[in-house]
C-alpha cells in the first residue's frame, strides 16, 4: 500500500479515490430505489411497451415516462446533480450523478436522464450556457446531444449536419440554420432541445429546439425500447451557435466521456439487479424436487457473476471518481469501466434469460428488457471491444 | 417444450436408426437414382396434382428410403435419402414441406415408428410424411420443464378403458396449426414420477383442446400454451404400455437432439455465413479484437460443421454415440456466441430492430431477419429441447459415468414430491 | 493446506479486522509519524542489533500499530500500519522480514490476538512478529482437502489433561523452520464433523513430530508433509475452547483470503507487469489475437488492483463484507491466465524451464523466475487456501444465500461417515 | 447432406472425407495402447525425469525411452507407416500416422515418433531420398528436422546455418560443410540424422549426421522434459545436400504441415486421457462424504471438455483426413485442428490439475508431465493463435 493509497483509505478523496458511496449517495440512491419499486416496477415498463393483449405495434408507442422523469428530475433533483448550486443545480459530482445512472440501469427506467442530465448539460457546462445549464438543472427542459447513440469518447467530430446560413427572413443576429441527418440519437424523442455538432468554418455546436419547424424526429424501432433511438432531419432548422472549434471539441469530449462513465454505472445497476432477479428465482423454482439454486452449476455461474460485480463496481467507481475529481487518468478509467461493465451486464442478462428457463424467454416476463437494455449499451458510447482497443494507446500497449 | 428453427432439417436428418430396418440395406445410390427415375416417368411431377404425386411417391417408398417397405420407405440406409430428394428437387416435384412439420417427421414418425402398433403406423405415418397432418408436441408444462418426468397432466381410465385427460402444456410450437398432438401425460400418481406415465396420441381437434399464442421476447409468437380440459381420448391413441410414457418421450427427444446437431450444411452455411459476410463487406468496422472474435468463431463454426458430418457418418456406420447431446449444445453455443458478435459488429445498425409486432410464423427463420432477431431468437437453442445444463447432466452421467447427484425425489410417489 | 507466495503480503494487509481496539481509534498519520521518528531518535536504527531494534520496536506500540497496546500496537486505525513501515524503511531501519513469516503474520497472530488467552497471546505474539519464532499451519490432511472439517488427526486427552495427538497434516509450507504450528484436531469423533475439532498450538521441537519434503510439479518443494506420532500438547497450548476448532479456523482462513485478495500493489505491481513488459519489449511477437488478450489481461488485472484497493478502503471503514473470497478467486484465474498467455508470448523462449532442482526455497517468488515457473506455480493458486471451487460454494451459499446441496453428512457422528 | 457426403458417408474415402476411425486404425491404435500400458505408463514417464529420491538434476539425464522406441517403431511398424510398402514402410495413410500420434499423446511417450517418422520422414519421403527412407521407415535410425521447435507451417526457409564450403581435405564430391546454431530444435537428442535447412546460394536441405565431429548438441531444461529440447551446433559439420531452392521449400512445408497435423491429433489424445483420469479421479476421491464427482459444478465442467473432445476429434480427423487424401483444403484443416487441439488439451490438462486438487499440484502424480506437453504442445509447430490468424488468409476473412 503506498503512503497515498494509505492515506486516502483513511482520509477519502485524498489523492488516491475514494471507491466507496458516500453516505449522502447511498441516501439518494435509497429514495431513487423507493421511489422506482413504487413507479417503475418492471411490468410498469414492460406495459409501456405493449404487452400482448395491448398495443402489438411498440414502435409506434412512446417508451418514455415523462411523469417519472419530472419526479426524479424535479422530486429528487436528479437533473441539476452535475450542476453547481449557483446555477440551480445540486452542485453534486460525477459520484452521485453515476450512484443515480446505478439505479435507474436496476429499473431499465425509461427516463431521459442520461442523454439529458448526464451528457446534455455535461456539453452545456463545458461551453458555460448558463440560461439553458439552468432550465436542465430544474428538470424544465430536457435535452439531448445529438450524435449517434455508438459515438464512443474520442470520436471524430460528426459532421453530418451543416450551417445552411440564415434564411432572408432571419432579421434577428445570431439564427443560423442547420441542414442534414442524425441517425439513431438516444434520449431525442423527448428532449425539448438539441445540442447539435455541425459542419461550418469552424465547425460548431448548436442548439436547436425540437419545437420548431425544420426539425423532423422519426422513431426508430430499436433494439432497446426503454431507450429508444430516433433518427433526426434538419431542414433550414433555426439554430443558436453555443461553441466552436477547439471548444466544440472539448465539449463534445466531455460529454461523450461523461455518457461513456456513466452508462458503465447504469450497466453495473443493471448486471445487479439482474443478479438479484436470477438468485431470487432459481431459490423458489423447484425441479427434480429441490430449489434449482442448490444445484452447484448454477451456483458456481452466480458466484462467478458476483465475483464480476465485485470487480465491476471498482470500475465503475473509480470511473466515476475520476471524473468528479478531475482525474487525468479519467480516459483509461473509463475505457476500463465501459468495457468491463458492458461485457458483464450483457453477460448478467443473458444468464438472467437462461436461468429462468422457458420463463425467461417469453414476452411477459421482464428479463428480456435487462438483455436488449445491457445489449444495446454496450454498444452505445463505443463497444466494449473499442473500449478495450483504446488501452493500446492508454496503457501504452501498442499493436502489432 | 420450446422447439424453434433447429428442426427444419431435412428430413432425411430427422429422425434416428429405425428400430426395424427389414431389407433394402444393401441398396446404393444407383438403385435410389434408379428408382426415382423410374417413378418420375410413371408419375409426372408437374402435371400430377400435389397431393397425388406426394402419395404415389410415399406408396413407392421414396418418401423415407429408410422407413420400412409399406410405410414410405424401402429399409435403404438413411443415407441415401438425399439421394432421392435431390433428384425429386431435381425434376422440379413438389415436396411435402418438411419445415412446416418438423415436430411431425422429426420427433412423431420415428416414435410411432419405434413403439407403435401396426395399425397405427398405418392410420399416421403417411398423412404425416405427406403434410396433411400437421403433428405437435404436448411435454412441458409450466411447472414441468427440466424436470419433465415430474409433470401434472393427468390421464384418467374411464369405465371403457379409454381415458379422460386434464392438463396445461407449453412451449408448443405448431399447435394452432396441428391435427395431431404427441403427448405425455400421467396415469398413475402413486408411483415414483419416470414411472406413472403413459404416451398418447391427441386429436387436437377434440373438444376441450385449447390453444393460445405464447409470445416470446423476440415479440412475435412461434409457440402456445395449450389447456387441455376433461379430453377423451381413446385407449387405441395411446402409443406404448400404460407406464412406459417415459420410456417412449426419451425416444422423443434422443431424436429431437440429433436432429438438431446432425444437421448437414455446407461450410458457412449456418449462422455463421451471415457474420463472415458482414465481416467482409464492412471493412470499416473491423479491429483487432472483432478479427480475433470472427476468426475463434469462424473456426469453431466450421468444427462444429466436421463433428456434425461425423455424427452422421457414425450413424449411418451404426455408431450411434452420444454425440448429439454434444452437438445441441455446441449449436446453441455458437449461435449465441455468433449472433451477439454479429449485433457489436453491426454497431449503430445493430441497436435498430426490424420488427416488434407480434406475429405469428409457422416457424422461425433466422435468415430472413436481422442481427437483433437471431441475437434474441437464438437465446432459446440453450433451453428449448433439453436446456443446456441437463444436456451436461446427461452427458456426465451416462457418458462419463459420473455419479449422480443425491436424489431426493427418488422413490417417492410423484404425488407426495415436494413442489 | 497450500499457502504460498499470495502470503508475503506486508503485515500491514495481512490480518482482518481485530477484535479489540481499545483506543488509540483517533490516530492520525502525523502521529505515528511523530511517534516512529520519536522512537527513531532513541534507537538507533543502524547501530542497535537487529533483534534488540525489534524488541524495542515491538514494546513501543510500532510494530503493527492496529494491535491492542502491550502487543506491539497502539489500537490505531490498521491504515496507518504502512505510515509507519515506510518511516522505518526510510530511515533504513531492519525490518522483521515479514515474507519468511507470512503464515505467523497473517494467519497464527490474528487468530491468537482474535481468541488466545491473555497469557497466549503475551507468549507467542513478540517472537512470532519479530520472526524469532516461525509459525506454520497444519489444517489439510490427505483425506481433508476441500472438506476440511472432515480430519482426523486425533487429539485424545490424557489423564493430566493434556493432549497427545496422532496424524498426518499436508501442504504445510515454512514446516521445516517452523517453532510452532496451528493446529486443528479432531478431540471428540463422536459428533458431527464440524462440532468435534479443537484449535492447539503444536511446538514443532516436540518429539513425534517429523517434517518431510513434498516436491510439487514446479520442481522444487516449498511444502511439506507432517507426521505426527503420539505428540504431547499441554492444555495450555490450546486456542479456544474444546469443540470450537471449526470457528477457529474459520477465522483463520477468512484472514488468510483477506490477505490474499487485499494486497496492495501499484499499477503493474502484479504479474500482469512481467507481461506487459514482454509485450512492450518484443514487437515483433506482437499477432492480433495476442493483443487482444494482452489488453484484456491488462484491463482485468487493473480492475482487480482497484478491487483490491476498494476492499481494502471497505475494511478500513469498518464495512468489511465478503469480497475478500471474490479477490482470491479474480487472484487465482488471473494469475494462471497471464502467466500462460505470457509463456505462449514467449514462444520459443517459453519452451525452455529455468530449473527443475530439486529445492526448498522459503517461499514461492513468482518474479525471480521464467514465466514457466510463473505458469505452473500458478496452478496452485486456485487451490492453495481453499480451492476456487469452495470459495464459490461459500459465495453462493452466504452471499448469495442460495440453497445449500442436500447434505448427506449433516448431523452424522464423525465416526460413521463413508470414507 | 450434399451428395457427396451422403455417398461419402455410405462408402468412406469418396469425395468427402472420413472421418472415422478405421478398422485397421482401431486395431494399430489398440496394440500400441497395450504396448504402452504395459511399458510406458505415467509412472514410468515420471521415473525417467528423476523422482524426489531419484536424479535430482532431471535436465542431466536422458528422457527419451529407446528401448520403448525399438518396440513401437520396429515391432510395430509405427517409423515406417507413411513411408510406401517399396520402400521397406507400411504403406499406411496420414490417417493412421495420426492415429499413433493420438495414442502417444495419451501416454506422454518419451519417444521421437512425431520428430522422426512423422516430420524427418515426410521431408525426406519429398525430396525422394530413398535410402535414407528405408533406414528411417525400418526404424533403424531416426531422424529430427533441425528447426526451432516452435516453427509453424509457413514459416520462412531458416537460414541460421549456412555452407562452409567443403574442406581442402574433403576429397569426396558432394561433401558440403555447415556452420551456425539452431536453437530449440525437438526429437534431436536421440536423433542419428538431422535434417538441416541452411543458406546458400540456393539455399537447401542437407542430412548431417550427429555421431560425426562438427555437431554439438546441448540439451536445454526443457518446459516438457518427455520431448527434451536441444540446441544444435555445427563447426564446419560435414553435410550430404538432399535438396535445394525450391524443392527444399517444399520438404520443409510438407514436414512442418505434417508435424502440425501430428501433433493436434498427439493433443487430442492427451486432452482425452486427461479426462479420463480426472473422470476415474472424482469417481473415487470423496469430501463431504460424497465423491466430488456427484458435485454439478465439476460435472458440468467435465461434460463440457467431453463435449469439446468430439469437436477436436473432428478438426483432428478432418486434418489427418486431408493430408491422406491430398486434399487443397489441408492448410485449413491443419489450422483448425492445431488451434483447437491444441487450447482443449491444454484446458483438459488444467482441469486435470485443479480437479485433482493437492495431489495434482505434487510432482509424484503424472498430471503435470500432461500439463507441461500440452502446453509446449500448443506452442511447437505454431501456437494456436498463430493458426488461427492464418485464417485471415485461408477463410478470406481479413484483419483491419
Amino acid at each position: 500500500m503506498s503512503i497515498a493509497e494509505a492515506e486516502a483509505a483513511g482520509k477519502p478523496g485524498e489523492r488516491a479515490p475514494d471507491l466507496l458511496y458516500s453516505e449522502a449517495e447511498r441516501d439518494l440512491a435509497g429514495s431513487l430505489r423507493s421511489l422506482l419499486g413504487a413507479r417503475c416496477r418492471p411490468e410498469d415498463v414492460l406495459g409501456r411497451l405493449g404487452g400482448p393483449g395491448q398495443a402489438d405495434r411498440p414502435g409506434e408507442t412512446e417508451p418514455y415516462d415523462t411523469v417519472l422523469w419530472k419526479a426524479i428530475a424535479g422530486d429528487l433533483g436528479c437533473a441539476g446533480l452535475l450542476v453547481p448550486e449557483e446555477q440551480d443545480g445540486a452542485g453534486a459530482s460525477f459520484r452521485e450523478a453515476a450512484t443515480v445512472a446505478e439505479e435507474l440501469g436496476r429499473a431499465v427506467a425509461p427516463v431521459p436522464y442520461l442523454g439529458s442530465a448526464v451528457v446534455a448539460t455535461t456539453a452545456l457546462l463545458t461551453v458555460g450556457d448558463d440560461l439553458t445549464v439552468r432550465e436542465l438543472a430544474r428538470g424544465d427542459v430536457t435535452a439531448a446531444l445529438a450524435v449517434g447513440s455508438e459515438s464512443a469518447p474520442g470520436a471524430a467530430f460528426p459532421l453530418t449536419a451543416r450551417v445552411s446560413g440564415p434564411k432572408s427572413s432571419d432579421s434577428r443576429a445570431g439564427v443560423h440554420r442547420l441542414r442534414g441527418r442524425v441517425r439513431g440519437v438516444a434520449d431525442a424523442l423527448s428532449a425539448d432541445l438539441l445540442i447539435v455538432p455541425s459542419d461550418g468554418v469552424p465547425h460548431g455546436l448548436y442548439v436547436v429546439g425540437t419545437g420548431v419547424e425544420g426539425v423532423r424526429r422519426t422513431p426508430i424501432v430499436s433494439l432497446d425500447m426503454t431507450r429508444q433511438l430516433c433518427d433526426i432531419d434538419f431542414e433550414d432548422a433555426p439554430a443558436r451557435a453555443i461553441a466552436s472549434g477547439a471548444e466544440a471539441d472539448r465539449a463534445l469530449q466531455a460529454a461523450l466521456s461523461a455518457g461513456a462513465a456513466a452508462i458503465a454505472s447504469e450497466q453495473l445497476g443493471l448486471a445487479d439487479k439482474c443478479l438479484e432477479m436470477t438468485v431470487a428465482y432459481v431459490k423458489e423454482r423447484r425441479q427434480f424436487a429441490r430449489p434449482v439454486g442448490s444445484f452447484q452449476g448454477l451456483k458456481h455461474r452466480l458466484a462467478d457473476l458476483w465475483v464480476g460485480l465485485t470487480q465491476a463496481r471498482a470500475a465503475a467507481r473509480y470511473a466515476a471518481a475520476c471524473l468528479a475529481d478531475v482525474d487525468s487518468d479519467a480516459p483509461l478509467a473509463i475505457a476500463l469501466a465501459k468495457s468491463y461493465c458492458g461485457d458483464l451486464a450483457v453477460r448478467a442478462a443473458e444468464e438472467c434469460v437462461q436461468m429462468h428457463g422457458g420463463i425467461g424467454f417469453t414476452w411477459e416476463h421482464p428479463a428480456h428488457l435487462y438483455l436488449k437494455r445491457a445489449k444495446a449499451a454496450s454498444i452505445a458510447f463505443g463497444t466494449s471491444d473499442a473500449h478495450r482497443a483504446s488501452l493500446a494507446r492508454l496503457a501504452d500497449l501498442p499493436g502489432a | 417444450m420450446l422447439d424453434g428453427p433447429e428442426l427444419n432439417a431435412p428430413v432425411s436428418d430427422g429422425s434416428v436408426p429405425d428400430g426395424s430396418v427389414p431389407d433394402g440395406s444393401a441398396l446404393t445410390a444407383g438403385d435410389i437414382r434408379d428408382r426415382v427415375r423410374q417413378f418420375l416417368a410413371a408419375t409426372n411431377p408437374v402435371s400430377t396434382p400435389r397431393q397425388d404425386f406426394l402419395h404415389a411417391r410415399f406408396d413407392a417408398g421414396l418418401a423415407w428410403v429408410h422407413y420400412p417397405p409399406g410405410l414410405g420407405g424401402l429399409g435403404a440406409p438413411r443415407a441415401l435419402q438425399v439421394v432421392a430428394d435431390t433428384e425429386f428437387a431435381a425434376a422440379g416435384a413438389p415436396d411435402n414441406d418438411p419445415g412446416g412439420n418438423a415436430i411431425g417427421l422429426g420427433m412423431a414418425a420415428p416414435t410411432i415408428l419405434a413403439f407403435g402398433s401396426g395399425k397405427q403406423r398405418k392410420r399416421w405415418l403417411r398423412p404425416l410424411w405427406t403434410g396433411e397432418e400437421i403433428w405437435c408436441q404436448l411435454f412441458s408444462e409450466p411447472g414441468a420443464g427440466s424436470d419433465l418426468a415430474s409433470l401434472g397432466t393427468r390421464a384418467v381410465r374411464d369405465p371403457g378403458g379409454d381415458w379422460v385427460v386434464s392438463g396445461q402444456k407449453v412451449w408448443t410450437s405448431l399447435a394452432h396449426q396441428a391435427r395431431w398432438a404427441i403427448l405425455v401425460a400421467r396415469t398413475d400418481p402413486d408411483v415414483p414420477k419416470h414411472r406413472g406415465l403413459s404416451y398418447f396420441a391427441l386429436d387436437m381437434t377434440a373438444p376441450g383442446v385449447e390453444v393460445r399464442p405464447l409470445r416470446q421476447l423476440t415479440g412475435e409468437a412461434e409457440f402456445n400454451e395449450v389447456f387441455i380440459t376433461d379430453v377423451h381420448i381413446p385407449d387405441a391413441d395411446r402409443i406404448g404400455e400404460v407406464g412406459d410414457g417415459w420410456k417412449v418421450a426419451t425416444g422423443t427427444l434422443m431424436n429431437e437432439r440429433v436432429a438438431i446437431g446432425g444437421m448437414s450444411m455446407p461450410r458457412e452455411g449456418g449462422m455463421i455465413g451471415g457474420a463472415a459476410r458482414a465481416w467482409r463487406e464492412h471493412p470499416e468496422r473491423r479491429t483487432p479484437g472483432l478479427h480475433d472474435r470472427m476468426l475463434r468463431l469462424w473456426a469453431e463454426a466450421e468444427i462444429a460443421r466436421l463433428a456434425g458430418l461425423r455424427l452422421r457418418q457414425q450413424l449411418a456406420a451404426g455408431q450411434p454415440g452420444p454425440e448429439g447431446s454434444a452437438a445441441k449444445i455446441v449449436f446453441a453455443r455458437l449461435n449465441q456466441e455468433i449472433s451477439g458478435f454479429e449485433v457489436e459488429l453491426a454497431g449503430a445498425e445493430g441497436l435498430r430492430y426490424d420488427d416488434w409486432t407480434m406475429r405469428r410464423p409457422a416457424h422461425a427463420d433466422f435468415f430472413g431477419r436481422g442481427p437483433g432477431y437471431r441475437y434474441l431468437r437464438a437465446k432459446g437453442n440453450s433451453i428449448e429441447g433439453g436446456t443446456s445444463e441437463i444436456l451436461r447432466n446427461i452427458v456426465a452421467e451416462r457418458v462419463l459415468g459420473l455419479p449422480s447427484e443425491p436424489r431426493v425425489d427418488k422413490d417417492v410417489p410423484w404425488k407426495d414430491l415436494p413442489r
